[in-house]
């Protein structure tokens, strides 16, 4: 019951926002009127993943929906590849940006160059400082490292006592975007600070294959690990495989950040490795950003939240139910 | 004023393995034509390469009229004006030949900018000077290595020598433009230049140089005025005693193994040929009239655009090398450093790079048969070598050379198409060649052979070619020509 | 090659520019907006800084060698301008003052690393795919320790027009591209260092014996690169408002590729700065208008892909074909 | 070449070796669990992907040409494998007929993409560099528009043990990084197709006109490498227990440095298989050692481009110096 409560809570609370802004249709910051000329929004996604795969579905079902068209583009982690394509994007006559920004601070420049051009900009899954941004919807990675974190706390409670050393290891994302990567460290550690905490290790593992070959590293190093945790998907994905591969002598356990159908097994798992993660729900912020941003470009809407904050959903062993449904919700919104 | 001199004194080189000069204490005066003779191998460009900054003597010193010369690289050499026309080609295919006659010294208008009128006029002259016929804005990869090798003797002349070291200069180049380099060679003597001068031409050497010097393996043999030399004496200095071997006979039997009927392409105008089992097909020629082209094109190197090759009877189709190396037919190249050699291979490798399915029995490679096809070449051309895994790079131009043959003689061919196969070759290894070519002719193979030094077709062949601009002109038995009848006929002239 | 104003026009000296302007004419058919004069000031601005690096990224590979640390030299100088400026400001320097100083730290020491790789490719004879990859690997290093992988910020407001300024219609990095262009082009055909690039690339040893110092002239060029990598990373960094040690990733791939769409050779000797030029020209066309044409992202991969091989394909083979008959 | 055997001892011979040696030995001493055969092993293995393709690699490298899309194919084999099983599960086949169908089908259709790119190359004459940049490309789109940007899924459990299975001791992946090892060098040292790589390497025209058919082999090579980089495609999947389209990124630039530490040259006709090996185990254990030593992550690029550069400037320059002296 309760994963029906947050994912779907949050995608009415979404259309609540857009249906209520389209009735108050104040049109101050407005562009241009509807129905003569074609709407074009661009947005810039970060890479090629599920996360990113999914919101941009969502872009594409909401922008079906509304009857305007939508040109998306692939950033891969470049703030020069972003500021080219939104440069495209605005030559192409988009009306408004939706950023998944590369950075919060060095995505600020062309944010606001955007909106210099007289397009709207929304800052979509990661906050962008900057002025420039009328509006945002995010999952931010601090809530995101917190969420897992509470649930680790609670893990510990049972697992562990609190004058004994608990070796932690952290697989990062550091050298793709240190920002988010710290952000999500910081909310899980900050949690736990009752525990007596060994980090033992942070390293880079950004892709799947190189978690895995980092994580026998550290296993290697320290064979009396107690916990890991992954601070991207492509993390657990390395770490998990790679922990179970080694036989799991000392019964090291794993949090992790995102969520998808792979992590999901792993948290069904015998093997009992994966305990819990936080999921984010790109589809719902996909919706949104493209109702909010055409509400606001078209009917000149202010949205009610100027920082919607989607719910973090947090999927662990102890309730496979909720884990279940999220994985159908993901799975419908995946094709 | 003294005379300019240059001078080594007790000079050693040691490469790894090696030791390619023995206490060479020598001097070289101006005014002269210094002719440096040894066989393959006897350390002649070594000694060059140590006079024009390259290599550094291990022991010993050199000197320019008295002063010590400390030279670290050619750039330091040049700068004392010491000029070199280097044994291997040195030029750069991706600049023209007017680039390449002038890198390292381009004009220069103001603001650093190459000043290409005095660049363009200073190398048609040069060009003019030396009677080379060469567009100056063509690259130099468009040219054929005797092209190439007259731009590399221009643009040392260019240069204004007071030390002038041609290493081989006339290996790639035909009677005519030897005449040319022969009349400039004379006018410099006049202007106080010292001139060495490194061939395995005698004839040349007796018709340009002053003194002699010799070295053998290393060691200096002597120095002698040439007017005190007659060829024997020359052989006995450079080699000891040497077996001259003539021909015996003909071996050419009636069948016909290749036929070409009307080739034509973009250099060659309807060509045709018929080449006997055992026969030694010679094809003579100046710079330029089309005889490399003629055995590319029947090698399947070139396309042609018209025309048939039938071997053994059989027409050929799309021909290719390797289908050309499946029939048995080889083709050694003129350029041993472009298309003969893998540099970087050993020198065991390259004597069998044609060979491998041979040495290869159930497709492994027999280390034991590979030693035999190695050592019997080394045997047969006496290749001068420390150790045949070394890199071929390593080995004198002349004995590289000999590994170019060697590879093809390997594969027990039916024909040959060999392109100036003696090209830098001594005395002696020539004769060797020879014999090696007369072996196999007895054997029954045939071979189309391509040189620019007269003599030596008329000592190998039974039947000569004439080729003149692309056209084939003239065909003639060796009995019925000498040097001077084919030299004509090749220029174009009444006989 | 001084010499083509006086030959005539031949259709194979002008293929790559030929192809180019066919789909620059589909591409006008078929995607809106795409042929406005902002769209192509627009495309212009964008292949702007990786233009800069590969005008010289042209000489590297005319002397037969490869430079891939170009991509974290951006980074590094962009994280040097912004570092230097912050302590400067810091220490109560003013504006002006503090970020010219943090330029010119920026490409000095930029310039210098170059020389340093340029030192161990020559003297120490170390392969440059070796070196400069261990250089990028060195330089994102220094990138994320000085700037602690976080973006460094605290340019002033104006400092942007280095990177996203225009004057009158034409973008900035535009104007400093098309400079290079010309640079570069007069030294590669009208100094002799140009044409040592040449000689050295196409037969060092030759170039050697011909009196040139082939070690200075190969530090000459990586010096330069390294520079005008780092020139291009103060300018990103312009356009970002932060130095940040993560931009500049696959710099070095994508300079390569335009060079030798251009025409250039990794084998040296070959290469010239009119093709790098419409080899740039090509790439940025390419992305800006699947952009435009809202090609999904993955059909991207494929169809640029394959359009690079076409042209490069239709480029080499065609030519030699025309050649062949004359043309 | 075939000859090392039959000769004496040479220190120039082992100068690598000798250096990874002294390396091994000081990460010894300072990093803890370094030298345990349970980390040797694991050593082994991290490499072991990598590996495979690099024993290949190395006869690209020594052919003169370059392969940048492996990577790619290791995204690609893998998502192919999984889908192809996940499809025949649907259709209701064996789980064991599925699989090996799926293994089957990626390296097969990794090893066209090779010829493909190899007939580019080789008949319309473009460049490697940028055919198999584009390959990169093409594959990389293709790999994520099969599994629309998410992993597959559906692999039996067992199917696990050829990525991260153990025999005894010993890692499964290694096991068959060894076995390509040994048939590589085989082919290299002792097969004329081998012999004839080198040559074509050192040099295509001399190769030519000695009969050799330096397209075919050309294609050969290409060929083998993607066959071989599709099939640690297929092993990555399996140690994932997913076919994912992200992976494989930076292995292309990975397996050549490992090639060229080596002691190949990227001017093709020298390499050898030995060095491919000592390269990768370098690159491994370095990797390794800086996890063991627990070196932060922005140290570890500075220190690892440091310490690549000064094992191949030892290994060159002291190899030249102790020549000179008879060594
Ligand atoms: N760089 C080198 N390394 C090792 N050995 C060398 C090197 N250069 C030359 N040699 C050896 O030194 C000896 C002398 O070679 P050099 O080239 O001086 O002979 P040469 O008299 O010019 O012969 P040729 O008439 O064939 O040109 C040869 O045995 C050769 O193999
Ligand atoms: N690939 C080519 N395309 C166009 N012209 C060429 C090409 N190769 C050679 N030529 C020209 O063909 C002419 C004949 O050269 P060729 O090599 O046949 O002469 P040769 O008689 O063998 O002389 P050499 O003694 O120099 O070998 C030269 O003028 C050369 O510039
Ligand atoms: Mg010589
Ligand atoms: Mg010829």
């Amino acid at each position: 019951g309760n994963s029906e409560t947050s994912s779907s809570g949050k995608s009415s609370q979404a259309e609540s926002s857009t249906s209520k802004s389209a009735e108050k249709s104040s049109s101050e910051a407005s562009a241009s009127s509807a129905e003569d000329v074609k709407v074009i929004l661009g947005a810039t996604g970060l890479q090629e993943d599920q996360f990113t795969q999914v919101m941009i579905n969502g872009y594409k079902d909401a922008a079906a929906e509304l009857g305007i068209e939508i040109l998306t583009s692939n950033s891969q982690h470049s703030s020069e590849t972003e500021t080219s394509q939104i440069n495209n994007m605005l030559e192409a006559g988009a009306k408004g940006i939706i950023i998944e920004c590369v950075n919060p601070d060095s995505s600020a420049a062309i944010a606001e160059t955007a909106a210099e051009k007289g397009a709207a900009v929304f800052a979509c899954a990661i906050t962008l400082n900057s002025d420039a941004v009328f509006a945002s919807g995010v999952n931010d990675c601090y809530d995101l490292g917190e969420s897992t974190g509470i649930y680790a706390k609670e893990y510990f409670e049972e697992h562990f006592s609190k004058d004994e050393t608990i070796n932690v290891a952290l697989v990062t994302y550091d050298g793709q975007d240190m920002t988010g990567s710290d952000a999500r460290i910081t909310g899980f550690l900050d949690q736990l600070s009752d525990y007596d905490i060994n980090i033992v290790a942070r390293q880079e593992g950004e892709v799947a294959d190189k978690a895995y070959n980092v994580t026998t590293d550290i296993l290697t190093k320290n064979s009396d690990i107690d916990v890991f945790f992954c601070a991207s998907e492509n993390g657990v994905v390395g770490c998990v495989n790679a922990i179970e591969a080694a036989g799991n002598p000392n019964n090291t356990v794993v949090f992790g950040v995102d969520c998808s159908e792979q992590l999901v097994d792993m948290m069904k798992s015998d093997a009992n490795i994966l305990q819990g993660t936080t999921a984010q729900d790109p589809y719902t912020l996909g919706t949104y950003a493209v109702k909010t941003t055409y509400d606001y470009v078209v009917n000149g809407v202010e949205p009610e939240e100027k920082d919607f904050h989607a719910d973090c959903i947090l999927l662990t062993r102890s309730d496979l139910d909720k884990v279940d449904q999220w994985l159908a919700d993901w799975n419908e919104h995946a094709k | 004023m003294s005379k300019h001199i240059l001078e080594a004194k007790g000079v050693k080189k040691v490469f790894p393995g090696t030791v390619a000069l023995q206490d060479v204490s020598v001097s070289f005066d101006e005014g002269k034509v210094h002719a440096v003779l040894g066989k393959n191998g006897s350390g002649k460009s070594t000694l060059m390469k140590i006079f024009s900054g390259v290599y550094r003597a291990t022991e010993g010193e050199i000197f320019l009229d008295g002063k010590k010369l400390n030279l670290s690289s050619a750039e330091s050499a040049i700068k004392e004006r010491i000029v070199t026309v280097y044994q291997e080609l040195s030029v750069i295919r991706d600049l023209t030949v007017a680039e390449n006659l002038m890198i390292g010294k381009l004009p220069l208008k103001r603001k650093g900018r190459i000043d290409w009128a005095k660049v363009n006029q200073k190398a048609r002259e040069i060009l003019e000077y030396l009677r080379i016929d060469l567009d100056i804005k063509a690259y130099v990869r468009d040219l054929t290595v005797g092209q190439q090798q007259l731009v590399e003797i221009a643009k040392a002349m260019l240069a204004n020598p007071q030390v002038l070291i041609l290493d081989e200069p006339t290996s790639a180049l035909s009677d005519k433009e030897c005449e040319n380099l022969f009349r400039v060679i004379e006018d410099l003597k006049k202007k106080d230049i010292i001139i060495l001068f490194i061939s395995h031409r005698l004839q040349e050497v007796f018709k340009i140089a002053d003194q002699v010097t010799v070295l053998r393996d290393g060691h200096l043999v002597g120095t002698e005025k040439v007017e005190n030399l007659d060829s024997a004496g020359l052989i006995q200095m450079m080699f000891g005693n040497v077996v001259h071997n003539a021909k015996e006979r003909s071996w050419v039997q009636d069948e016909i193994v290749l036929e070409a009927n009307g080739i034509t392409n973009f250099k060659l105008h309807d060509i045709s040929l018929k080449l006997k089992k055992g026969e030694i097909l010679g094809i003579a020629g100046m710079l330029g009239a089309g005889r490399t082209e003629l055995l590319r094109a029947i090698y399947g190197l070139d396309q042609i655009d018209k025309g048939e090759l039938i071997l053994y009877g059989k027409r050929m189709h799309k021909w290719n090398p390797s289908m050309m190396r499946r029939m048995k037919c080889g083709f050694t190249s003129e350029n041993r450093k472009e298309e003969g050699l893998c540099q970087q291979l050993s020198i065991g490798d390259n004597l069998v790079l044609a060979n491998l399915q041979e040495i290869s029995p159930g497709n492994k490679v027999s280390s034991e048969l590979e030693k035999q096809f190695i050592e019997r070449q080394i045997q047969d051309l006496e290749i001068k070598v420390a150790d045949y895994h070394l890199p071929v790079s390593l080995l004198s131009g002349g004995n590289q050379q000999k590994v170019v043959v060697g590879n093809w003689l390997n594969t027990k061919p039916n024909i040959l198409l060999m392109d100036e196969p003696s090209r830098g070759v001594d005395v002696n290894a020539k004769q060797q060649i020879f014999q090696v070519m007369w072996k196999a002719a007895s054997e029954g193979v045939s071979i189309i052979m391509v040189s620019s030094e007269l003599e030596e077709l008329l000592e190998v062949c039974d039947r000569i070619l004439i080729m003149r601009n692309g056209f084939l002109v003239d065909e003639k038995t060796v009995s019925e020509l000498n040097v001077t009848s084919i030299y004509s006929l090749s220029m174009g002239g009444a006989e | 090659m001084n010499t083509a104003k006086t030959r005539k026009f031949k259709i194979t000296d002008w293929l790559l520019e030929i192809i180019l302007l066919v789909m620059i004419i589909l591409f006008s058919l078929t995607a809106n907006n795409f042929l406005t004069v902002g769209n192509l000031f627009n495309i212009l601005r964008n292949i702007s800084f990786k233009g800069i690096i590969a005008c010289f990224m042209t000489m590297v590979i005319i002397s037969g060698e490869i430079d891939l640390s170009v991509g974290s030299t951006v980074a590094f100088a962009g994280v040097i301008t912004a570092y230097v400026n912050k302590m400067l400001l810091g220490a109560g320097m003013g504006e002006i003052p503090a970020i010219v100083i943090g330029i010119i730290a920026a490409v000095a020491l930029s310039g210098c690393v170059g020389v340093l790789m340029a030192l161990v490719i020559t003297r120490l004879r170390v392969p440059s795919f070796i070196v400069t990859m261990a250089g990028m690997q060195l330089l994102r290093g220094a990138a994320l320790l000085i700037a602690n992988g976080f973006p460094i910020q605290g340019y002033p407001d104006w400092f942007k027009f280095l990177g996203s300024g225009y004057v009158g219609p034409i973008p900035f990095p535009a104007i400093i591209f098309i400079g290079f262009l010309v640079i570069t082009w007069y030294i590669l055909k009208q100094t002799p260092f140009g044409r040592s690039i040449y000689a050295v690339g196409s037969n060092p040893e030759a170039a050697a014996l011909s009196g040139l110092n082939v070690n200075r002239i190969k530090s000459m060029v990586f010096m330069l690169t390294s520079a005008a990598a780092g020139l291009a990373g103060v300018m990103v960094s312009a356009q970002l408002n932060s130095g940040s040690p993560n931009v500049g990733t696959s710099y070095e791939m994508d300079t390569i590729a335009s060079v030798i769409i251009g025409g250039a050779s990794l084998a040296g000797g070959a290469g010239t700065i009119r093709g790098t030029l419409v080899g740039c020209v090509f790439t940025g066309v390419l992305m800006n208008s699947m952009t435009l044409l809202g090609v999904n992202d993955y059909w991207q991969y494929v169809v640029r892909g394959a359009l690079i091989v076409f042209a490069v394909f239709l480029n080499t083979m065609v030519r030699e074909r025309l050649k062949e008959k004359g043309y």
